[in-house]
């Protein structure tokens, strides 16, 4: 290392943990004394902000377990479709527009050649799964053309072009699957696929807490395909070789590696992640062109996270999917309920504000 | 043979930074605004005008705003969307407060308040770059389009919720509302961009627009420099979001004519104008009316345009097949030129400068 | 303008004075307790081995890093957490190690980004770039015209700098670097990456700025034939302390130096 | 490097010849020029396929049976708008040199932009029961029409249908109801009606926003649906936020029957979504569902069996948002028919149909004989009443189809019909310059 690299601008006496937690203990000590003093009397909006909530998390704990876990569940599939980003950006620096109407894609398809095996009269779960084989086939021809067409062509282009190019392609996904599935809302083959049905209830706390197998099952199969590719990435030779192109594209080159193998490597996983966040979130609803919103909503959980962070992205999902829930649920009703569309963005960007490489991201280097 | 600068000398500085500095240019730049400003009004067909011509316009208001932001500054934005909005909520809550004051007017000074709002979401800019910058800002476009509907209060307690746009007149003549021709408010708009455009050439090629770019090539040798900065960049938001606001007010007052203004600055309207700049070009002011035209123009002139001339497509079949054209001719072009279609047109001046030899 | 003399400078004025400077970054020590001065009007070289803490003086003093411990009085006054902005309106430019120009802009307007600070024209005759304005941007396309003609860079004037060839971008980064009229220019291994002709363009480029111009030069520099013959005293640094001081001949002499390049086993 | 140049030149010569005009039709002696804004693309598809496809079908069929409105053929050209305002309005003018004798701008965005334009360029519009409630005020909207009914109509009859569960208007006093709705105008429309019902009522309205980006990411709504517990929930939804509610009742075991949709919210896939425990999710309606009827008879024999229609699939027609296409281009006809009437003409303008709409007067008889009885109630309007505050049914999903479950509930004219004027005067008085109503009225033939 020479004297150039050396990086920070300088350095801070007082770590800015301590300060945050001590300011936060300070501000809560002071609320709970004011509460006290009877300075905030009930029904002002002092109260509702800074009183009410915690008094309702205490009085209906069997609400606030569920609120939690409402939040974990969409927390855990934020943190799917933020995987999707953050490995295509890892490996290819791309910021990649198109994730959303992969999740639609992906999803449409799985249902489309389903009903075309129920058309000759194929039914059942072994028509599901290879209707879902078919679909993990539709998504690796997607990653060889995007390497082919629109990657290979581009690369060395700055971020901001690929970006653009995942535009292009959102705009070509969107025709192609239009065209060749209609416009129709479909519904999730969630049955044939084995997914559970119904709910457990507990009796506890005073009340009841609700958990759907479905939730359950999305919730235990997006840990495991977060803790799979974790293992793939960390152990095996591709992963290796992603993470060394992650590092430097032209060191990876270097020595030997194929970027053009792992483009399509992370493409196809990314459509994996696509197609499997299509069957959740279209089990919880349909599968539609509307469900491409839900891409947005990994935006936030990856500045959270940070781009290039897998573990980031995990964080990130639950810190989002919790927060806004339990902002909802409690602080919602101040302002008329329906801040949850910006919630998870202010929340990002007040994490933003004191880590401006997200929490796990990649420590921003000034060089000079 | 016919586009070169041989024999044009400059003997004054000023001449040498005109920016157009060749003859030739200068008289393409007076035959482009001689068509616009008379052609266009007295041949195009209303539609052309209404459907073509005033998106076309109000998006390259917008693509210079964001331009001057992400372009020239290298700060990316997407909440260009929720700014236009509140351009066109300050217009509506000022031509509603004070009728008697001239709708252009306050055209003009509802872009102030979309400043002011957009130097507030600008401050962030200051510690968050590049993605994360652009992902913060959408903070500010989902914050706001909520503003937008909760807030009865900017849309006049109307039950329908949406800008009602009153008829405002100049000189005697309805520039807004349902009897304004399309031709009179075409050419409202295209003076009101032509003026922007000209003052938005004129900061980029000054002291604040090298300020901008310095920022942007490498900040902190801008700093080392005598550039401040947080200064510096919330300038360059405050000129973005004006021209923002202004495109924003445009759009509602002189072509929607009025409606859902919430739904009309989404967050694909933010994509959108980013998007423009992009493929057009980014720090090239020719370059957003490129981009206006490729993102916002072309699928209408696709949709509409390949039935005309007698291919029989129809319905949503030719919106999905504009849909893969659009798509496809964004990918091809970016592989040809990733600078952007400004750069393309370089090139085919430079190109014409030498014909017909080829060096 | 009389070059001065090294009689002079050894009498001449301290511009810029660093005292017992630290800095460190967490637990590395990037500077230890580095004291030196500047005066008018002098060529002040700073060498040492990699890694011996010489740009991060130079960020010290144009106050990209804030010392952890001591101070740097420029111009007779102290400011303990002065910002780069404020160093470059007390007059100190600089040219970096790695080129930072700005790239997608073209030699001109490089240089006239230099002017910034001299331009003071309000927005509002910016925007109509007429009168005041346009009166001020001639004023100094001027100035900038002269440093582009002293640099030999006229033919590309408007060629934007990132196509340039890095000789060339060194020149250019030089002439914005200029057309500030700094009191104090600091450069970062201006030389480094060049093949001998571009050096000896570069090496009279600067005598002729520190004799022309009369302005006070603090150099980093790794060849040393080109320190010996431009400088008028040497500060030599190894492993962020200050090892030796003096003229070109003292420091030649000095053996903690000769052992610090020659890499002997302490 | 040429070869971009070229492609570039030619790009943009394509582009030129493209915005070359678009030329006007020949209007030929024996048509009726009826253009269908729909949407089959974009996120509202799902909803919008199934009405385009009625709305197509049926002037089809009339077409194909008679041969055109008393002999004057229709001819449709579908303009695909993608629930986009931008494009919807493009599409108006594109279509408005052509003389189109009414438009059907089909989503509320698209509408509202046209109200201003619909006088000036003298086209009646039909907003068939969404777009702007004030409209159907007559007196200052002469080129709107708005009927059967407007969501105020809407909300007052949810709140007659609860005080019917309940027994009486009396008992709904301490109970609440929950409005969930898209967090956008068209969502928010019912509001000032239920509360001042709430008010009259003694019932306590509680609002559920669900804001368009996450309409398919309810679960936080339904958290505060849970702790609030209120007796009823009235759906204002679109799109992918109905299926989403229907499953989200289900999931927080919410009981379903008491989930009742206002009329687009009563798609056929918004319920198949839920699967079996979504029977008995309600829906307000004015049509009934099914294939039940000699006009969907018609639809099939004429239409469908000749491979005219555009429906995916045969099971598709009678579904509850194919018949409401249906009902729609009946009103479109039967206001044609009536200018006819009126004028002796038989190829009417737009001025024609908008004389046509306001002395329209469907009877029991005349619905008979269209092919439409018992599918939809009888609509009257006039001069001043532009809607016809119409009666509205309940229908209940019995987990294959909608089904209908109460009789006709009139709305709450004496609430609605007030706030209706007065929004009117308020939006007249917000557009200054609004044009005064110039337009003669007819006495109905």
């Amino acid at each position: 290392m020479t004297d150039a690299t050396i990086s920070a601008r300088e350095a801070k006496p007082l770590p800015k943990w301590a300060v945050v937690t001590g300011s936060i203990v300070a501000v809560v000590i002071a609320i709970v004394l004011a509460n006290a003093a009877g300075l905030m009397p009930k029904g002002t909006l002092l109260h509702g902000a800074l009183i009410k909530p915690f008094v309702d998390m205490v009085d209906l704990p069997d609400l606030f377990v569920q609120t939690i876990w409402e939040g974990f569940v969409g927390g855990v599939l934020y943190a799917l479709i933020a995987l999707g980003f953050v490995l295509i950006f890892k490996a290819s620096g791309v910021f990649n527009f198109a994730q959303g109407i992969m999740v639609v894609f992906a999803g449409l398809t799985l249902v489309g050649v389903y009903e075309k095996f129920a058309s000759f009269g194929f039914t059942g779960m072994i028509a599901a799964y290879l209707a879902v084989v078919v679909a993990l086939g539709v998504m690796f021809l997607l990653a060889v053309a995007v390497e082919r067409v629109v990657l290979r062509p581009l690369v060395n282009q700055p971020d901001i072009i690929l970006f653009m190019a995942t535009f292009g392609l959102t705009y070509l996904l969107i025709g192609l699957g239009e065209t060749i599935y209609g416009g129709s809302a479909k519904v999730m083959i969630a049955d044939q696929l084995g997914l559970p049905k119904g709910a457990i209830d507990f009796d506890i706390l005073g009340g009841r807490v609700t958990l759907q197998k479905l939730d359950i099952a999305a919730a235990v199969i997006a840990v495991a395909m977060i803790a799979v590719l974790a293992f793939f990435f960390q152990y095996t030779r591709i992963g290796r070789a992603l993470r060394a192109v992650a590092d430097s594209h032209k060191a990876a080159l270097s020595v030997g590696i194929s970027l053009n193998q792992i483009w399509i490597i992370v493409w196809f996983t990314a459509g994996i992640v696509a197609l499997i966040t299509g069957i959740m979130w279209g089990a919880r609803s349909d599968v539609s062109f509307g469900l491409q919103t839900i891409a947005l909503k990994a935006l936030p959980v990856l500045i959270l996270g940070g781009f290039t962070s897998v573990p980031g992205a995990i964080v990130g999902g639950l810190i989002i999917g919790i927060g806004e829930k339990i902002g909802e649920f409690y602080w919602g009703p101040l302002f008329g309920n329906g801040i949850e569309s910006w919630l998870a963005y202010v929340i990002a960007l007040a994490f933003l504000m004191f880590r401006p490489q997200g929490l796990f991201g990649d420590k921003i280097i000034e060089r000079i | 043979m016919f586009y070169r600068e041989a024999g044009q000398y400059k003997t004054t500085y000023k001449a040498d930074m005109a920016v157009f500095p060749l003859v030739q240019d200068r008289i393409g730049i007076i035959a482009i605004l001689a068509i616009a400003f008379i052609g266009v009004p007295l041949l195009a067909s209303e539609f052309i005008i209404l459907s073509v011509m005033v998106p076309f316009l109000v998006f390259a208001l917008a693509a210079i705003g964001l331009n001057i932001l992400t372009g020239y500054t290298g700060l990316i934005s997407l909440g260009t969307g929720a700014f236009m909005g509140v351009g066109a909520y300050a217009c509506y809550k000022l031509t509603t407060i004070f009728p008697g004051v001239n709708i252009i007017v306050w055209i003009i000074v509802s872009g102030f308040f979309s400043a002011a709002i957009g130097v507030v979401f600008g401050l962030p800019s200051l510690r968050i770059k590049g993605f994360y910058l652009a992902v913060a800002t959408l903070a500010a476009q989902f914050f706001l389009q909520w503003c937008f509907v909760r807030i009865p209060w900017l849309y006049n307690y109307n039950a329908s919720g949406a800008i009602e746009v009153p008829e405002r007149t100049l000189f005697g003549i309805a520039i807004t509302g349902a009897r304004a021709t399309p031709e009179v408010r075409y050419l409202v708009l295209l003076s009101i961009v032509v003026v922007l455009a000209w003052l938005a050439s004129n900061l980029v090629h000054g002291r604040i627009g090298r300020s901008w770019m310095a920022v942007r090539d490498m900040d902190i040798a801008a700093e080392l420099m005598g550039i401040r900065l947080l200064p510096t960049k919330l300038l360059a938001f405050a000129v973005s979001s004006f021209y923002c606001g202004v495109a924003g007010a445009c759009m509602m007052f002189l072509w929607y004519g009025g409606g859902e203004a919430n739904d009309a600055f989404n967050v694909n309207q933010s994509f959108n104008v980013l998007f423009m700049v992009i493929i057009g070009g980014l720090g090239s002011l020719i370059g957003s009316f490129f981009g206006a035209f490729f993102i916002s123009t072309l699928p209408t002139i696709l949709k509409f345009g390949v039935p005309a001339i007698g291919i029989p497509l129809t319905g949503a079949f030719a919106e999905h097949l504009t849909h893969v054209m659009v798509g496809a001719l964004i990918i091809f072009f970016l592989i040809v030129e990733p600078h952007g279609l400004a750069r393309l047109w370089q090139i085919a001046k430079q190109k014409l400068r030498v014909w017909p030899f080829p060096y | 303008m009389r070059a001065p003399s090294a009689t002079d400078i050894a009498a001449g004025e301290v511009i810029l004075a660093v005292e017992n400077v630290s800095l460190g970054f967490g637990g590395v020590k990037a500077l230890t307790d580095v004291s030196f001065d500047i005066r008018k009007g002098e060529v002040r070289a700073i060498i040492g081995p990699n890694g011996a803490g010489k740009t991060s003086m130079l960020n010290c003093i144009n106050g990209f890093y804030h010392p952890t411990e001591g101070r740097i009085t420029f111009k007779g006054k102290t400011r303990p957490k002065m910002r780069p902005h404020e160093a470059a309106a007390g007059g100190i430019a600089r040219t970096f190690q790695n080129v930072a120009l700005f790239k997608g802009m073209s030699t001109l307007d490089n240089i006239m980004a230099g002017r910034t600070l001299k331009m003071n024209r309000s927005f509002f005759w910016q925007i109509l770039r007429h009168g005041p304005a346009m009166d001020e941007e001639i004023e100094h396309r001027k100035f900038v015209e002269e440093i582009i003609d002293f640099l030999e860079i006229q033919h590309i004037r408007k060629v934007p700098v990132g196509k340039l060839p890095y000789g060339l971008q060194k020149r250019v980064e030089l002439g914005r670097a200029l057309a500030m009229q700094p009191d104090v220019l600091l450069l970062d291994e201006p030389m480094a990456g060049m093949n001998l002709e571009e050096k000896e363009d570069m090496c009279r480029f600067i005598l002729d700025v520190s004799n022309q111009y009369g302005t006070t030069i603090a150099l980093i520099e790794h060849d040393m034939g080109v320190v010996m013959d431009l400088s008028d005293r040497v500060v030599v640094l190894e492993y962020g302390r200050k090892i030796a001081d003096g003229t070109p001949d003292e420091v030649k002499r000095d053996q903690r130096v000769i052992d610090a390049y020659l890499g002997v086993a302490h | 490097m040429k070869a971009f140049k070229w492609t570039i030149a030619a790009a943009f010569a394509a582009g030129i010849a493209a915005a070359a005009p678009v030329p006007a039709q020949a209007q030929t002696q024996d048509t009726i020029f009826i253009p269908l804004l729909s949407y089959r693309t974009g996120p509202f598809a799902s909803s919008g396929i199934p009405i385009a496809d009625g709305m197509r079908d049926y002037l089809e069929m009339i077409n194909q049976r008679d041969g055109g409105i008393n002999g004057v053929r229709i001819v449709i050209e579908e303009c695909e708008t993608g629930y986009d305002t931008k494009k919807g309005v493009e599409c108006y003018d594109s279509l408005r040199s052509r003389n189109p004798v009414v438009v059907n701008p089909y989503s509320t965005g698209i509408t509202l932009q046209l109200i201003p334009r619909a006088a000036v360029d003298r086209i009646p519009m039909l907003s068939m029961a969404y777009g702007l409630s004030a409209s159907a005020d007559g007196n200052i909207f002469p080129w709107i029409f708005n009927p059967p009914a407007t969501y105020w109509d809407g909300a007052s009859v949810m709140v007659s249908y609860m005080a019917q569960r309940e027994g009486g208007f009396d008992k709904l006093r301490g109970k609440t109801l929950g409005l969930i709705h898209l967090d956008a105008p068209y969502g928010k429309e019912p509001i000032p009606v239920l509360q001042a019902m709430a008010e009259k009522y003694g019932f306590t309205l509680k609002l559920y926003p669900v804001a368009a980006a996450d309409m398919q990411n309810q679960s936080a709504i339904w958290l505060n649906i849970r702790r609030d517990r209120p007796d009823y929930l009235y759906n204002q939804g679109w799109g992918a936020m109905n299926p989403t509610a229907v499953r989200e009742a289900i999931r927080n075991n919410f009981p379903i029957d008491k989930l009742v949709g206002v009329w687009w919210a009563g798609g056929d896939d918004d319920a198949r979504a839920g699967g079996a425990q979504a029977a008995g999710y309600r829906s307000l309606s004015f049509h009934a569902a099914g294939t039940n009827f000699p006009v969907i008879q018609d639809i099939l024999r004429h239409v469908a069996d000749k491979n005219l229609s555009r429906v995916a699939s045969r099971e598709r027609i009678g579904e509850n948002l194919y018949n409401r296409g249906v009902y729609n281009s009946m009103l479109m006809v039967e206001a044609i028919r009536h200018a006819q009437q009126l004028t002796g003409k038989k190829v009417v303008t737009g001025e024609d149909v908008r004389r046509g709409f306001e002395t329209m007067n469907l009877t029991e008889a005349r619905l008979k004989e269209i092919g439409m009885e018992g599918f939809a109630a009888p609509v009257r309007l006039n001069c001043a009443d532009h809607n016809g505050h119409n009666n509205v049914f309940v229908a209940r999903w019995d987990g294959q189809r909608y089904v209908r479950d109460t009789d006709w509930i009139s709305p709450i004219r004496d609430v609605v019909r007030p706030l209706i004027e007065d929004a009117a005067k308020k939006y007249a008085e917000a557009n200054a310059g609004w044009p005064r109503r110039t337009e003669t009225c007819d006495q109905r033939s």
